[in-house]
This record gives structure tokens, C-alpha cells and sequence, in this order.
């Protein structure tokens, strides 16, 4: 049974996306992706939430600033367990070409776990889908 | 009534970016504004300092990827003044057609956005499946569909074959006839009108008061572009029709948003028309003199203008930039006072807000 | 008529735009700036790649045993600008079309591209060098010789002491 | 109608500051005036601002800077990128460190103001009479003046994150050699 | 006895309970699909609502620090009770005969502005600004909305109750069973506007674009429902999807009752279809080719169109009569 409704509840994955003070590059990207037609995530069941409570998928952009760390571990939070995280960009990765500034306290996996990397700057809408699709695998292991 | 404040921010669904404002409202309307920035704060005039020439053409081109080609684009002429390189013709040319590209990209997102903001999200998808047009031409030609990369010091690194020209020719055309239709939609469409039109009212005044660039302040009748009044690249070659519109309010900057694409395809078509043969790039490692240089470029959102001081060494001594959000900010407090909760985001979109290049 | 519903129509009636991806192929152009591929043979260790990088993500350095040097390009962290590639005399770094980035946590440190370059010796004094890429010369002059192919397989300072 | 404005600059400024100050007009080959002045008063930087608010101008930017010259002669130079209908005039101004502090401009030229809080944090330069000094960008984290502690022509890709990281990319591929 | 269990069985499993929350979903499963056609997209599966339920039931549940427990918790639960009630005075001409007491249609109406209360309750206890927000403008909408109902159900009520020899009729099965006789009320030109103002209707007590002010997400990050996760947002799914059939089913009973034939099942489907073709009408077609307006601009609206066409309906019925 348990088994059943994990094959079923995988097929709603819900996005959330967190900027952590990217240069928007991947955050446009993540717009073109979960929501024009083109690219249309509904087909894997997705949709792009606008409150952290809703969230399944939880997507993060930007090398995490000093000044937006706190809000982003808060937002983090509040998101319902089991969730995934998906790091899009080399930014929040490893900080990317924004490294060692005095106002970036990142790579993010030094204060949330990250499931997935999605490194590009920034990825292409498909591969951001590619990360999404291994997002879900993990996503349902936990469920 | 009782006043209240409401936070919007700093991770809101409607901000692209994170951008914190705190709004004091009277019942559903607006009457003071207060906004804490920062949140994108990423040290980008230390870290030009620590890197040399030539890193720092991808260092500014990560400043935001909605204008990225502005920034290394007008980085590189600001060494380019004091090295004195002459950039071989084709290349202003080239420079041209990447600053247009990245223009049309840019204001089609915007004008998406305005729509998803109004809740009208079929006219934002169709706004974006346009734009995957544009998406497609960038990935073809330069490889990725945000940053371009086009610009290094002397020149750019891509090429037009023939073949690209005529892709590019047939991309550009194939823009036209959906854009006059949505062109249509935001001007006359009943509800996009209804709220749009009145909104955000930014005089003509204030609008010079407060120095603002761009869309913004062409929305308000102010004509500052450029391209115009300080050519630089190719820009005196080409013909520019400059789009101002005396509405002073959101309908009127989107406005102008869409008419600038119009005119970006057609400066695109004269340059891809004129395009000269020959290099399109210096074919030597530059030294760059000791010196101070200021370049300005009109980007999608304004003027852009840099800073540059070297010291003889390949890393900068000083680089610094100022962006064209920066200087609608503040603006926002006249436009603000006055409108409904429901317009804050609609009014904030209008300016084309680019947090990452304003705070670097 | 400024209505969306003429749009809407004519949406239904056209069908669907979607991209089949990841469910079937994809549109991927020619000249996509994607994942590094670094060719060592062709590399002669100019660095020039590495000092142009902004996001730091090459490294050349020595290896252990002092048997020639190791290029580590860390994909977590390039920028796919391309600098590397227009700099590079010999093209012995280029940008392929491979997007397909998304790996997961364990990965993360793992994913890099790698090249060896193997030091040889001098033909004339035995020192241990980098060995010039033939394509340098093919740079260097416009039709490779016997005499410039004999000057390759000698160190720096004895081709200085043989030109003079 | 452009030259005029640059004399008009020109004859304001020795109205008002009479021989005190430096200057020079350059064209480039697009014919693109930009002017480069140098104030021997920094306080004068005021008259300046009224000089261009009168001429319909604006301040597209102001640039702090430090440069060895000016830390051996221990002071600040503040660079105020003025606009004059689409000419670029840049009025340079010396603080001595000792008093290291300037004389807002935004009362009279309001687009001044978020660029000179922004100088204001990332330079320690005390900016007197600014309508809302309060930081802009810089968490309180960060130390005011973080601009001034940076080491110009140090070389930044060994810092400290890049470090750790790289430090870890290079035990992750050699155990992957070792395995294969 | 049996009538208790019968009243169970219509309230748990048909045409309340199960089906209709099956029905609600499919049907809305249907409006993504279409939604995603006239968008140029594949869209997710007809099936997807269902999924999506299943998914948030097995999510921790997160409620905020502030927010007042009981209330919060209790508020979906009012708006699912109050549906689950709701379906069962929806009658579905030769299916189901509803309830034959004489002021269901006063009860239903008042059913039908729970899950609005629900979720300003619901907005209320979560103790966001953003909930604040949506309560004003839920109760604003509320408002606009209640008036041309009023005036709507009041036409029928009238134009039912004088022809049958009566002052008004507030019983629903009674208006069907008037119209089975008579022929539906679709095809009287006096009730055209009624209607007309009916379909308006709907879309704001659905809450979709471009009437979806009090959940608008670019504005208010989708207002009461923001602080909900896992089965308190599952149990506002459900209340939606409730709601679609009983919005649906008045409006079907409301007008054009007929039923096919005397297959049970063959009048259910073509009840479905009625459902389908008007929700594809009111709901789908609008929310994919408007944008939201402002709450002043929607009151307005809602004062103007509505009732003005609900007002000459009634003034015509009641000049026939």
C-alpha cells in the first residue's frame, strides 16, 4: 500500500524556488521552464508554488549573500517535509565566479542539504528538467 | 481608517529577486514606501579589484543576465578608451546586433512579467514562447540563452557566417507579426488597459528630479537614451528612432518596452544590412596604460556607465559602475502614494526592477 | 480586435508547442556553449586558459611524482564563458555541446574534467618538459619544417643555444 | 546647443570657484564630449552640484576610490560623474583622511542619493546632510568601509572558500584514480 | 431507519460524498487539461487533482507559530462539511431528486458562502499579513457576488412560484420539476439575462482569474491558503472541488434540468456533460483569456453587469406574471 501511494504521490512534485542572491540569470531560466509551454513541467505533474508551505521541490539560485542567508534557512524551513533540494547554477554550488567576496557566505550545502546539482551559467531549461526528473527519484524514495 | 504597514519581500513570488519593501497602507491604499535592499549584495566592485582584465569581462557579464551584454560590452570600451584600441568595424557592428538581441529578450520578460502580475498568465506564456524565438537565435549564435559572451577586449569572439545571417534575418521576421499582435493586446486590450492606464503616475518633473534612465523615463516623456545623445559601437552609423510616451504611467512604459523591440529588430536588420567585412576582433593580448575612462551604453533598462582606473598592472585599480535600476528606485516613491495594494508589484515590475545590477 | 480569445483559439487548434524533452529529443544548436573537453595532447600549458578564468575553475599543477602536470577543470564552478576556449592558442580546450550538467550531491566533487600531460626529455639535454603540441606550431608557422618539427623535442634553453 | 553647455559649465565654475579648479574637454572619434575636472576645494563640490542643477543636469554616479597615490598622500578621492544633456562630466574631489568626510550633494541634485549612501558604507566617508543616511546594501555583518580594508593587486583566486573546495575536488578525483 | 441510511449513503458515497468529490476532481482535472490546450501546452494528466491529493496527505503538516490552533484547523474542515451538505440539495434531474423540503434553495445559498467564511476563517488564524489581506478581500468579493445571486435565485424563485399559481418557490426540486414539465428555463428569453448573469457569477465564487483577487498569488502569495500544507491544504482542494459541483449542479438545475431519458446512467452522463460544457464556458475559457482586475474594479463590476441583467430578468418575470 505504502509502496502504491509513493508511485502516485511522486507524480505531484511541487516547485518552490528560492533566489539567494543570484544575478536572476538561472531564476529567469527556472520561469521559462516551469511555465511556458514550451518546456511545461505540468506534463511530470509539477506546479510552481507561490507559498514554501505547498512545496515538494524546492529550487535554489544565487551564491547565498550574507544578507539573504537568514531568510533563506528560514524559508527552508518552513517548507513541509519530505522535500528535495536542487541547486541550479554553479552559484550556489560553489559560489562561482562570485567566490571568496566579503558578502557571500555560501556554498549553500554548508548550511542546507543538497540533493542535486544542477551546475551551468546558467543551465539550459532542459537541463534543469533533467535535474528536476533526478530531483523526483530521490523525492520518492522519501515520500 | 488606521494605517498598517505590509511587507512585500523579501522572497515574494512576484519579486524575481529578493527586494525587501515595507508599504504603509490606508485600507487598500498606498501612502508611503520604505525599501531595505541589499539582499543580492555581492561584493562585485571588490571582487573587480581581484581579478584581472580579463576575468573581469565574465565577472560583469554575471552582474544580471537580463542586460549581461551591456555590462562587458561597456566594461570593454572603457578599457578600450585607455589602451586606445580601435575595434575593427565589424566588431561595433557585431557589439550592435548582441546589445539589440539582448534588448528584445529583455523587454519581451518584462512586458511577460507585467502580464503574470495582472494575473493574465495565457498572455504571459505567449509573451514567452515568443521570446523562446529570441532564446533560440541567442543559443544558435552565441551558445547560451542568457550570457552571451559576445564581448572580449577589441572586439567579440563570435562571427556571422552567411548562413547565420540569413538564420538571424528569418528569426527577426519571424518576430514580427506576433509582436504587433501582442503589441495590440497591451495597448488595447480592455483589461490590461483597466489596469495599467493611471497607474503608477511618474510626472515629467519628478521624473527629471529624480534622474531617471530609460523606459522609465521615456515612459515620463524624458528622452535620455544613449544611444542618441553619446553614440558609441556603431550606433552613428545606424539610424535609432527613439520611442517616447507621454503617458507618465505603467501602460505608457510598458509602451515603450514593446516599441524599443520593434526598434531593436530594425536596428538588428541594418546592421546585419551594413555589416562590413574584415576582423572582428584585436588579434593581439592588449596592454592596457595607466589611465581613467568613462564609458556609457544604453542598456535594456538605461544608461550604463563605467568607471574604469588602471594602474599599468592587468588589474583594475578601480571599476566602478552604475547601473539604470539604480537611479528608478528611489522614483518608485512618487509613483507609489495613492495606489491600491493589488498595483505595489504592477508598479514595481513597471520599472523594470533588476536587483542583481543594482546591488551588485 | 484585442482579445486574447482569438489567440486562445488558435492555441487550441495549432496544438500543442511542447518540446518533447526529457520524454524524446530536444532542440540542441550547434555551438552550444556546453560541458569543457580539454584535449592534452594539443596543450602546452601556457596557462593562459587558467588565468582568464573567472570562476576559478582550472587548475594546473605538478603532480606528485613530478612526472608532468595535471589540468583539473572543476564543472562545478566554470562559467561556460568561453574565454578559456577564444584565449587557448592550440584550441586544446574547446566547449562541446554536452548540457546534460544535473548530478547529484555525492557527485558534486567528482565532476570535473581531467587531462594529464606527460613531461618529456630533452632530446639534446634530457631536462623534463612540457612537449610542444604540434598544433603550436601550425600557429607559430605557416608550414612546419623538418628543422622547426627537430626544434620541438628540445627544452627551451638548448633550442635558444641551437638558434644562435 | 552641446558646446554651449560645456562653456556654460566652464564659465559657471570660474564664477564659482574662480581659478581653483582644473579642467579638460575630449572628444572621441563618435564625437562624444567628456569632460574631466579636478577641484582643489573639495567643499566646493556643493557649488558644482547647484552649477549643475541650474544647467538641468544630473549625477549619473559617484566613484570613491583608492589608489596607492592616494594612500601615500593620505587621502580620499571621490570621482562625481555629472550628465550635461548627454555629456559625461567627472569632478574629482580630495578628502584628507583626518577629516574623511564630504558634504552631501542629494539635497540639491536628488539623484545622488542612493549613490552617496552607498559611498557612505563601503568607504567609512562620512556623507553630512544626507536626507536618509541609513545603510543601503551592506548587512550589518559587514564592517562600514569594507572597501578600504581590501588589499588592491592581491590575487583573490586563493581565497579562503576556493581553498577548501578545491582541496576537495583534488582528494575526490585522485580516490577516483586509485579505484580505477 | 432506512431513511438514515439512505441519508448516509447519499451524504458518504452518492451523489455526495465519494462521487461527488471524484466528479469535482475529475471535472477539474478536465479545466487544467483544457487550460493547458488553449495555452499551447500538453498539461498535466485529467487525473492529476487526484494525485495531488494523495500526495499532500502524505506531507508534514506545518502550522504557523502564531496562528490561532483551533481555528486554523478547523476552518477547511467547516468549508468540506458545508460542500458535502451543499451537494446533497443539488438534485440531478433523473438521478437524484434532492431534497424535497421547501426552502432548499434559502439553505443551499447559505451553504454556499461557507467556503468563503471558511477561508477567511482559515486566512484569519494563520496570522499572515498576506491572510489579513485575503479576508478583507474575500469578504469584499463575497459582497459583489452575493447580490446577483440573490437577484438570480430570486428570478427563478418568482418565475416558478407564479406560474405555478404560488408567490415564489424556494425549493429547488420543485423548480426542476416545474422545468420537466414546462421545459427548461434555458429556453425562455425572459430568463436569458438571468443566466447571463449567473455564468458571471461563477467564476467569482470560484475564485479563478479574473475574479481570484482574494488568493491572487502575484499580489498577495495566494492570501488565506498560504499557511496551509499537507491535509489542511488537501482538505481546500477538496472543499474546491466540492464547490465546482455544486456551483455547477445549481446552475444546471437552475436552467436546463432536462435529463435525457430514463437511463439512471445515461442521465448522469449527460449531467456530466452539461457540468463539463458549462464550466468550459465559464470558468475555463475566462481564466485563460483575462488577467485578474483590481478588488474596486471587480465590486464595480459585479454592481453593474450582474445585477443590472439579473434586475431586468426579474422585472420581466414579474411583468409576465
Amino acid at each position: 500500500m505504502k509502496k502504491l501511494l509513493q508511485k502516485i504521490a511522486k507524480k505531484s512534485p511541487w516547485l518552490y524556488r528560492i533566489n539567494a542572491g543570484s544575478c536572476n540569470g538561472c531564476d529567469v531560466e527556472l520561469a521559462t521552464t516551469a511555465c511556458i509551454p514550451r518546456y511545461d513541467v505540468e506534463r511530470l505533474g509539477c506546479k510552481y508554488c507561490g507559498s514554501p508551505k505547498h512545496a515538494d521541490i524546492v529550487l535554489i539560485t544565487g551564491p547565498l549573500t550574507a544578507r539573504v542567508k537568514e531568510k533563506v534557512l528560514r524559508l527552508y524551513d518552513e517548507i513541509p517535509n519530505p522535500k528535495v533540494t536542487v541547486a541550479i547554477g554553479v552559484c550556489p554550488i560553489s559560489g562561482g565566479v562570485f567566490r571568496d567576496s566579503y558578502a557571500i557566505t555560501g556554498p549553500i550545502d554548508k548550511f542546507i542539504p543538497v540533493d542535486v546539482n544542477v551546475p551551468g551559467c546558467p543551465p539550459r531549461p532542459q537541463a534543469i528538467i533533467d535535474g528536476i526528473v533526478e530531483a523526483i527519484k530521490i523525492w520518492e524514495t522519501r515520500l | 481608517m488606521s494605517t498598517y504597514t505590509i511587507p512585500v519581500g523579501p522572497l515574494h513570488v512576484a519579486l524575481e529577486e529578493p527586494m525587501y519593501f515595507r508599504v504603509q497602507v490606508e485600507g487598500e491604499t498606498v501612502v508611503g514606501l520604505d525599501i531595505t535592499a541589499g539582499f543580492v549584495h555581492r561584493g562585485m566592485e571588490s571582487l573587480a579589484l581581484q581579478r584581472n582584465i580579463y576575468q573581469n569581462i565574465t565577472l560583469t557579464e554575471r552582474l544580471c543576465s537580463l542586460c549581461s551584454n551591456n555590462h562587458p560590452f561597456t566594461y570593454c570600451m572603457a578599457l578600450e578608451k585607455i589602451a586606445g584600441i580601435k575595434v575593427p568595424e565589424r566588431g561595433e557592428y557585431l557589439r550592435v546586433i548582441a546589445d539589440e538581441i539582448k534588448r528584445i529578450a529583455s523587454n519581451l520578460f518584462n512586458t511577460g512579467i507585467l502580464a503574470h502580475i495582472i494575473g493574465f498568465d495565457s498572455l504571459f506564456m505567449h509573451v514567452m514562447e515568443i521570446r523562446e524565438i529570441v532564446q533560440d537565435t541567442k543559443e544558435t549564435i552565441y551558445g547560451n540563452r542568457m550570457d552571451l559572451a559576445a564581448n572580449t577586449i577589441g572586439g567579440v569572439k563570435y562571427n556571422l557566417s552567411n548562413e547565420k545571417i540569413k538564420y538571424m534575418i528569418k528569426q527577426m521576421d519571424s518576430l514580427k507579426k506576433p509582436l504587433e499582435e501582442i503589441v495590440d493586446i497591451y495597448m488595447n486590450n480592455k483589461l490590461v488597459r483597466a489596469r495599467t492606464e493611471g497607474v503608477g503616475i511618474l510626472p515629467k518633473e519628478e521624473a527629471i528630479r529624480y534622474g531617471v534612465v530609460g523606459p522609465v523615463a521615456r515612459g515620463s516623456g524624458v528622452n535620455n537614451d544613449v544611444r542618441v545623445k553619446s553614440p558609441y559601437a556603431a550606433y552613428d552609423k545606424i539610424k535609432v528612432n527613439v520611442n517616447v510616451e507621454t503617458g507618465c504611467d505603467v501602460r505608457a512604459r510598458a509602451i515603450v518596452r514593446l516599441r524599443d523591440i520593434q526598434e531593436a529588430i530594425n536596428i538588428i536588420q541594418q546592421c546585419l544590412k551594413k555589416l562590413p567585412d574584415g576582423p572582428t576582433c584585436i588579434d593581439y593580448l592588449p596592454e592596457i596604460p595607466a589611465g581613467e575612462a568613462v564609458a556609457k551604453s544604453e542598456a535594456p533598462r538605461g544608461e550604463l556607465i563605467y568607471y574604469l582606473r588602471t594602474n599599468g598592472s592587468d588589474m583594475p585599480e578601480r571599476l566602478k559602475w552604475r547601473v539604470p535600476t539604480y537611479m528608478n528606485w528611489e522614483a518608485l516613491n512618487v509613483m507609489m502614494p495613492g495606489n491600491k495594494v493589488s498595483d505595489i508589484p504592477l508598479i514595481i515590475t513597471s520599472i523594470d526592477p533588476c536587483i542583481s545590477c543594482t546591488e551588485r | 480586435m484585442s482579445s486574447f480569445l482569438k489567440i486562445a483559439i488558435r492555441n487550441l487548434l495549432k496544438g500543442p508547442s511542447t518540446d518533447p524533452y526529457p520524454f524524446g529529443e530536444t532542440f540542441v544548436p550547434k555551438g552550444l556553449r556546453g560541458k569543457v573537453k580539454y584535449n592534452a595532447k594539443a596543450c602546452v600549458a601556457c596557462r593562459m586558459c587558467e588565468h582568464v578564468c573567472a570562476g576559478g575553475a582550472i587548475q594546473i599543477r605538478e603532480v606528485a611524482d613530478k612526472s608532468g602536470l595535471e589540468f583539473i577543470l572543476w564543472h562545478n564552478t566554470c562559467a561556460f564563458c568561453g574565454l578559456c576556449e577564444h584565449y587557448c592558442p592550440t584550441k586544446a580546450i574547446r566547449l562541446t555541446e554536452d548540457y546534460h550538467t544535473a548530478h547529484r550531491q555525492e557527485d558534486k566533487y567528482r565532476y570535473v574534467e581531467k587531462g594529464f600531460i606527460k613531461y618529456v626529455n630533452c632530446a639534446r639535454c634530457a631536462t623534463p618538459m612540457v612537449p610542444i603540441a604540434l598544433e603550436l606550431l601550425n600557429v607559430a608557422y605557416d608550414q612546419v619544417n623538418e628543422d622547426i618539427e627537430k626544434l620541438r623535442h628540445l627544452c627551451p634553453k638548448c633550442r635558444q643555444e641551437r638558434a644562435l | 546647443m552641446e558646446r554651449n553647455i560645456q562653456e556654460d559649465f566652464t564659465e559657471k565654475l570660474t564664477q564659482a570657484v574662480g581659478e581653483g579648479f582644473s579642467l579638460r574637454w575630449e572628444t572621441d572619434s563618435k564625437g562624444v564630449v567628456t569632460g574631466w575636472c579636478r577641484l582643489n576645494d573639495h567643499s566646493q563640490i556643493t557649488n558644482v552640484a547647484l552649477i549643475v542643477s541650474r544647467l538641468g543636469g544630473r549625477v549619473i554616479t559617484i566613484t570613491a576610490y583608492k589608489t596607492k597615490d592616494a594612500q601615500q598622500k593620505d587621502i580620499h578621492e571621490i570621482a562625481y560623474h555629472f550628465d550635461l544633456d548627454g555629456c559625461t562630466c567627472t569632478v574629482t574631489i580630495e578628502i584628507p583622511r583626518d577629516i574623511g568626510k564630504v558634504n552631501s550633494i542629494t539635497p540639491i541634485l536628488k539623484s545622488a542619493d542612493w549613490t552617496e549612501r552607498e559611498l557612505q558604507e563601503l568607504y567609512g566617508i562620512k556623507v553630512v546632510g544626507h536626507p536618509n543616511p541609513k545603510r543601503l546594501f551592506l548587512d550589518e555583518t559587514i564592517d562600514e568601509g569594507i572597501m578600504n580594508k581590501l588589499i588592491p593587486l592581491s590575487v583573490a583566486m586563493n581565497g579562503a572558500t576556493s581553498k577548501t573546495l578545491w582541496e576537495k575536488v583534488f582528494a575526490a578525483t585522485s580516490k577516483e584514480a586509485d579505484n580505477e | 431507519m432506512t431513511d438514515i441510511v439512505k441519508l448516509i449513503f447519499d451524504l458518504l458515497i452518492f451523489p455526495g460524498g465519494l462521487f461527488a468529490v471524484a466528479f469535482g476532481l475529475f471535472l477539474m482535472g478536465i479545466d487544467r487539461k483544457i487550460a493547458a490546450r488553449l495555452q499551447r501546452r500538453v498539461g498535466p494528466p485529467v487525473y492529476q487533482p487526484f494525485i495531488d491529493l494523495v500526495k499532500l496527505t502524505r506531507k508534514e503538516i506545518v502550522v504557523p507559530e502564531t496562528a490561532h490552533l483551533q481555528a486554523f484547523r478547523l476552518a477547511p474542515l467547516l468549508g468540506v462539511a458545508g460542500m458535502m451538505a451543499a451537494v446533497l440539495l443539488i438534485p440531478i434531474a433523473g438521478v437524484y431528486q434532492g431534497f424535497e423540503h421547501s426552502g432548499d434553495l434559502l439553505v443551499l445559498l447559505y451553504l454556499l458562502s461557507l467556503p468563503a467564511i471558511a477561508l477567511m476563517i482559515g486566512g484569519s488564524a494563520s496570522s499572515s499579513p498576506f491572510g489579513a489581506i485575503g479576508f478583507s478581500r474575500e469578504m469584499v468579493m463575497m459582497m459583489s457576488y452575493e447580490l446577483p445571486l440573490l437577484l438570480v435565485l430570486l428570478t427563478v424563485a418568482l418565475k416558478v412560484g407564479l406560474a405555478t399559481g404560488g408567490i415564489a418557490t424556494f425549493s429547488l426540486s420543485e423548480i426542476v420539476q416545474f422545468q420537466l414539465e414546462n421545459g427548461a428555463l434555458l429556453f425562455d428569453y425572459t430568463m436569458l439575462p438571468a443566466l447571463l448573469a449567473f455564468l458571471v457569477f461563477i467564476p467569482g465564487n470560484m475564485g479563478v482569474v479574473p475574479f481570484d483577487i482574494p488568493e491572487a498569488e502575484t499580489e498577495i502569495v495566494e492570501g488565506p491558503i498560504l499557511e496551509y500544507s499537507g491535509t489542511g491544504l488537501a482538505l481546500f482542494k477538496l472543499m474546491t472541488s466540492l464547490k465546482v459541483v455544486v456551483v455547477l449542479g445549481l446552475a444546471i438545475a437552475l436552467f436546463f434540468p432536462t435529463p435525457l431519458g430514463e437511463n439512471f446512467l445515461l442521465n448522469l452522463l449527460w449531467f456530466f456533460l452539461k457540468c463539463l460544457v458549462l464550466m468550459v464556458i465559464s470558468i475555463t475559457v475566462v481564466r485563460t483569456s483575462t488577467g485578474r482586475v483590481r478588488m474596486d474594479q471587480a465590486f464595480k463590476f459585479y454592481l453593474k453587469y450582474p445585477t443590472v441583467l439579473a434586475l431586468i430578468s426579474l422585472v420581466l418575470t414579474l411583468l409576465q406574471g
